[in-house]
């Protein structure tokens, strides 16, 4: 199983009920604006705890509401992509890319910095500050921010937005690497049903 | 300086604000004499007695007022057969240098008209001890009912001269001793001796002192030597 | 013309000392009062707030009066410091860095406060996801985005105990090489008519004190500056 | 028991009219002043903020003075303020007013300042594009968003006023029901054995005005508050 | 002529060179991420001076180096939809909305807050603060905002980012018709090809 959830939560006043159980690494996760996507990637991450209902990952229980299991973020160990990147505004691009490498355990990294530069072709901004990046800079340094921390499943918030084509394609190929030989769980929101559709069958759909 | 302990270690002395130059000189006299240079410590009387209290690590207090001495001494804080008053002082009324306003403190009514729309300058009357002596001499001479609404109250007697300097206040109160070290005011009148308390300033040794030379210096306080130092700077005897 | 006396460089020597050391040791405690103050909600918080303005809304001569009361050598603080550490505060210089750090506490508090509470909290959050453990993720994120608080704190916090009069006066008395800073050396001048020009040259070496401090903190800010702009 | 004599209801009055009023006057000046510092490079700029800080680092004994020799109605501003508005400060509410603001206005400026610091100017930006003017994507966007630090600006100056005690009394000296306030009464209290139980009285009454205001600002924050966290 | 541009410009490391005229009022703007399709759209709205060039639209010239005109942002009436949103934090989503529109002359709206908050499907979020808004919930709330300032022409920077299909096929169509009814200058930047396509036949792309 790679993602088992169960869950309930209110937010807002959307009403959010979500329940998969799936054994394929990728899944996809659709559905209108605010319907609820982003806030089921943080619950996962655990940066929202749901009202009610268990999140478990590879395996691993990460919360449950009946025996009272929350793990904290930073055990849950998720590579999240955030729709809004949160780039670290006082650290550089490279320290931005080195924060969650540099709390990994080493044997926990499966992908080094220079193989990650170079795929999302950021060589020349690593001594940039996040606030002079482009929209699309920015977008691929909070990627590769998130794969370098070694985490052992991606939550991926609409990765390909403000990219042009050719970048999209290649960090798309990438995506699929990661799902055929690491096996990892990949989470994956998107509004774009022929990305979608590339990367998995299972795709789920919020209402 | 260094207040560090030695073998001599040099008395700490708390003395009232007032006494600053005065004390200073007498002290470079006592050290001259080969002692250790007092340790001077100058605030209002009032902030050094509520460190006495408090447990300061003091040897003598110098106050401006018998009734800061009093507190002290009725919570046996001073040690017996120490305190002795040796210095006297007076007050005045002054002007600016400049001025030519002209009071007679025989005549209320004239006092007042000097006085104009501009106010007398006197340390807070409720508070400050140059103020208490300067209020009961108004009182006695009839002048404080004209006058009362039209005191300005200086935080210390150094602050009420310097409002006359600066022309701010037409007259003011300080003591002998201040109109005589400023150069911008000039007395106008000396009050009565009789019409106030008398103005004393006690020294005594603290309960707690320390310091081996501190009934020494005290006694050198009270001794005709440093009073001649005192008279230089308008004290008189007490 | 030698710039300064030896009485008046050991009174600039001391004024340094006793508001470094009452800066830096208020620093974390301000910091950490100002963090509870932005983010927690706890029973008492209003009297916390309060209690740190304490000394900003008395007069200082107050403050140290209860200073006196408190930390004296027969005050509850003051003997058992004494008893147990060995440590005076009356009459000794350690007494007015005290004052000092008491009387700038509420403007460091404020300064910082104000810092915590415009970091964007997704940040810390973005950490926590990357492994950062919670205190981890303070020092990495919230300690570094709060810099212009904590510079602003220290600057404000340095100038106002240079500047400290009242409380130390009251508290730990008026002690040449001890307890005689800038402030008490001024009011002596003041207290001697036609020491005009002693008291000028004081508050100028007060004032190019702190205008040292100022600089130092906005280049350190300017120099840290480059990733302060906004993002996403 | 009656909880305040008549006389202290008078001290109380004054000091909060005073304390409003330096307050209340000041707050437009530190902003303007906060905005230069943070936003504009000109020369003199840090002479400027050296000045702003004057009144914290010098004892405010010596600002008294200052404010003396300046404003007194010998001074040159005093005089030139009588001559032309008819305006006296001396030994006047004015003149306490005048000496609190003065010396809460480096306090009310850092914090502004720091505000105005943290503004995203993408937002102006944005104003701009949709038809503000210069003043009016100030007034619409700026404003509202430096509103904590205005209000922790505002707070700090008050309470500062409602303290302030070494400048007011050496400016505009203690004159009932117009410059006594309650620092300055609860000096005359330290200065007399035995009447500790006034002044405590007296102290307690100054806290509270400012939990007061204190309460009064965080409840203003908190009604504001709903639009000030972090977005995009 | 809908845009006539011709512009020189750098920024950190990349020199920007754009000239074109065009006489279609749509004109698309395409090219990989960092080649300063932004920067483009912020030199257009005054939001950034030109080192060199002249910027005129709808015929009128709001930038010119030669002749030393520079046209202040708000008298440009750009209707400027930013990448990055830059909702008002401190105003509920009806005022931001309401923000430009109360400053724009009367005449020159051209549509109505109720057509806006329709189209949009933003009726529900009127009451609510930007914070609590989802990514593509903040993004139609900031396209409203910008139509509402009855602007002279529009400056779209990928504006259907972080939507679903059938919200970005509504919007598509507003934006046709912005193009085939009000004949207003529109400058469109998107990485989606098709998008582009059936939006305009003039498409110009940065390096
Ligand atoms: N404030 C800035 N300071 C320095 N360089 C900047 C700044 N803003 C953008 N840049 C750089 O200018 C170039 C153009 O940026 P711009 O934002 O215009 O790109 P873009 O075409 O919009 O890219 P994207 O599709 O990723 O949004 C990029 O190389 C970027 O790194
Ligand atoms: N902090 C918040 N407070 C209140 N409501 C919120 C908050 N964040 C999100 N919501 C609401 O919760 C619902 C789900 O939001 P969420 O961000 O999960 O949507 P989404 O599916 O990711 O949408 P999008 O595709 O637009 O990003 C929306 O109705 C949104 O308005
Ligand atoms: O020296 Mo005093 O205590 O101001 O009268
Ligand atoms: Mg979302
Ligand atoms: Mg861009």
């Amino acid at each position: 199983m790679s993602f088992e959830l169960n869950l309930r939560h209110r937010i807002g006043g959307t009403q959010i009920t979500f329940d998969a159980q799936t054994a394929v690494p990728l899944m996809a996760l659709v559905g209108p604006s605010g319907a609820g996507k982003t806030t089921v990637l943080n619950m996962i991450a655990g940066l929202v705890r749901p009202d009610h209902g268990r999140i478990a990952v590879g395996g691993r229980v990460l919360f449950d509401s009946a025996t009272g299991v929350n793990c904290p973020p930073d055990a849950r160990r998720a590579g999240y992509v955030f729709q809004d990147n949160r780039l670290f505004p006082h650290l550089r691009v490279g320290a931005n890319l080195r924060y969650g490498e540099k709390l990994a355990p080493p044997d926990a990294r499966w992908i080094t910095q220079r193989e990650v530069i170079a795929f999302l072709g950021i060589a020349h901004l690593l001594d940039r500050w996040p606030a002079n990046l482009s929209g699309g800079e920015a977008r691929r340094v909070a990627i590769g921010r998130a794969l370098l921390a070694g985490p052992r499943f991606l939550l991926m918030d609409e990765p390909l937005t403000s990219l042009d084509p050719a970048r999209a394609e290649e960090i798309l190929r990438v995506v699929e690497r990661i799902r055929d030989e690491l096996e990892l769980p990949v989470l994956y929101v998107s509004h774009a049903s022929a990305e979608v559709a590339r990367l998995t069958a299972c795709i789920l759909s919020l209402p | 300086a260094e207040t560090g302990a030695s073998k001599e270690t040099p008395p700490v002395v708390l003395a009232a604000a007032s006494l600053q130059e005065s004390l200073e000189a007498a002290a470079l006299q006592w050290a001259a004499k080969g002692h250790p240079k007092p340790v001077l410590s100058f605030a209002a009387s009032s902030a050094l007695a509520r460190q006495v209290e408090n447990g300061a690590p003091a040897d003598i207090f110098f106050s401006a007022d018998e009734q800061w001495m009093d507190e002290l001494n009725g919570k046996g804080l001073l040690r017996p057969g120490t305190r002795a008053t040796v210095l006297g002082n007076s007050i005045v009324l002054i002007a600016p240098k400049t001025s030519l306003v002209n009071a007679r403190l025989d005549d209320p009514r004239g006092f007042g008209a000097a006085l104009g729309d501009g106010r007398l300058s006197m340390a807070d009357p409720a508070a400050v001890p140059a103020g208490k002596y300067g209020m009961a001499a108004l009182k006695t001479l009839g002048i404080w009912p004209v006058v009362e609404k039209r005191v300005a109250r200086a935080e210390n007697v150094r602050a009420a001269l310097a409002l006359v300097e600066r022309g701010e206040a037409p007259l003011g109160i300080v003591y002998a001793t201040d109109a005589a070290a400023s150069a911008k005011v000039r007395v106008v009148a000396v009050f009565p001796q009789d019409s106030h308390p008398p103005i004393l300033y006690p020294v005594a040794v603290l309960k707690n002192a320390t310091s081996a030379d501190a009934q020494a210096f005290r006694d050198f306080l009270a001794s005709p030597e440093s009073q001649g130092i005192f008279r230089k700077y308008g004290f008189t005897a007490p | 013309m030698a710039l300064l006396s030896a009485a008046e460089w050991d009174v600039v020597v001391l004024s340094l000392k006793v508001s470094m050391v009452a800066m830096l040791a208020s620093l974390p405690i301000a910091y950490a009062l100002a963090w509870l103050l932005a983010r927690k909600r706890f029973p008492g918080r209003m009297l916390l707030d309060a209690a740190v303005h304490l000394p900003l809304v008395l007069p200082p001569v107050v403050t140290g009066w209860l200073l006196l009361i408190l930390f004296g050598r027969n005050g509850p603080v003051g003997s058992w410091l004494e008893d147990w550490f060995g440590v005076t505060l009356m009459f000794r210089w350690t007494g007015a860095a005290l004052a000092a750090a008491v009387m700038a506490l509420p403007l460091m508090v404020r300064a910082i406060r104000l810092s915590i509470e415009a970091v964007d909290r997704r940040l810390e959050q973005a950490a926590r996801t990357l492994g950062a453990g919670p205190i981890r993720a303070f020092a990495t994120i919230t300690l570094p985005l709060t810099l212009p608080g904590i510079l602003a704190g220290a600057v404000l916090g340095f100038a106002r105990s240079i500047g400290e009069f009242g409380a130390t006066i009251t508290f730990v008395s008026n002690i040449p090489g001890q307890t005689r800073t800038l402030p008490l050396a001024i009011y002596s001048g003041l207290q001697i008519p036609g020491m005009d020009m002693e008291v000028a040259r004081l508050a100028v070496i007060s004032v190019i004190l702190s205008l040292a401090a100022l600089m130092l903190s906005e280049w350190l800010v300017r120099r840290s500056g480059g990733g302060r702009a906004h993002v996403l």
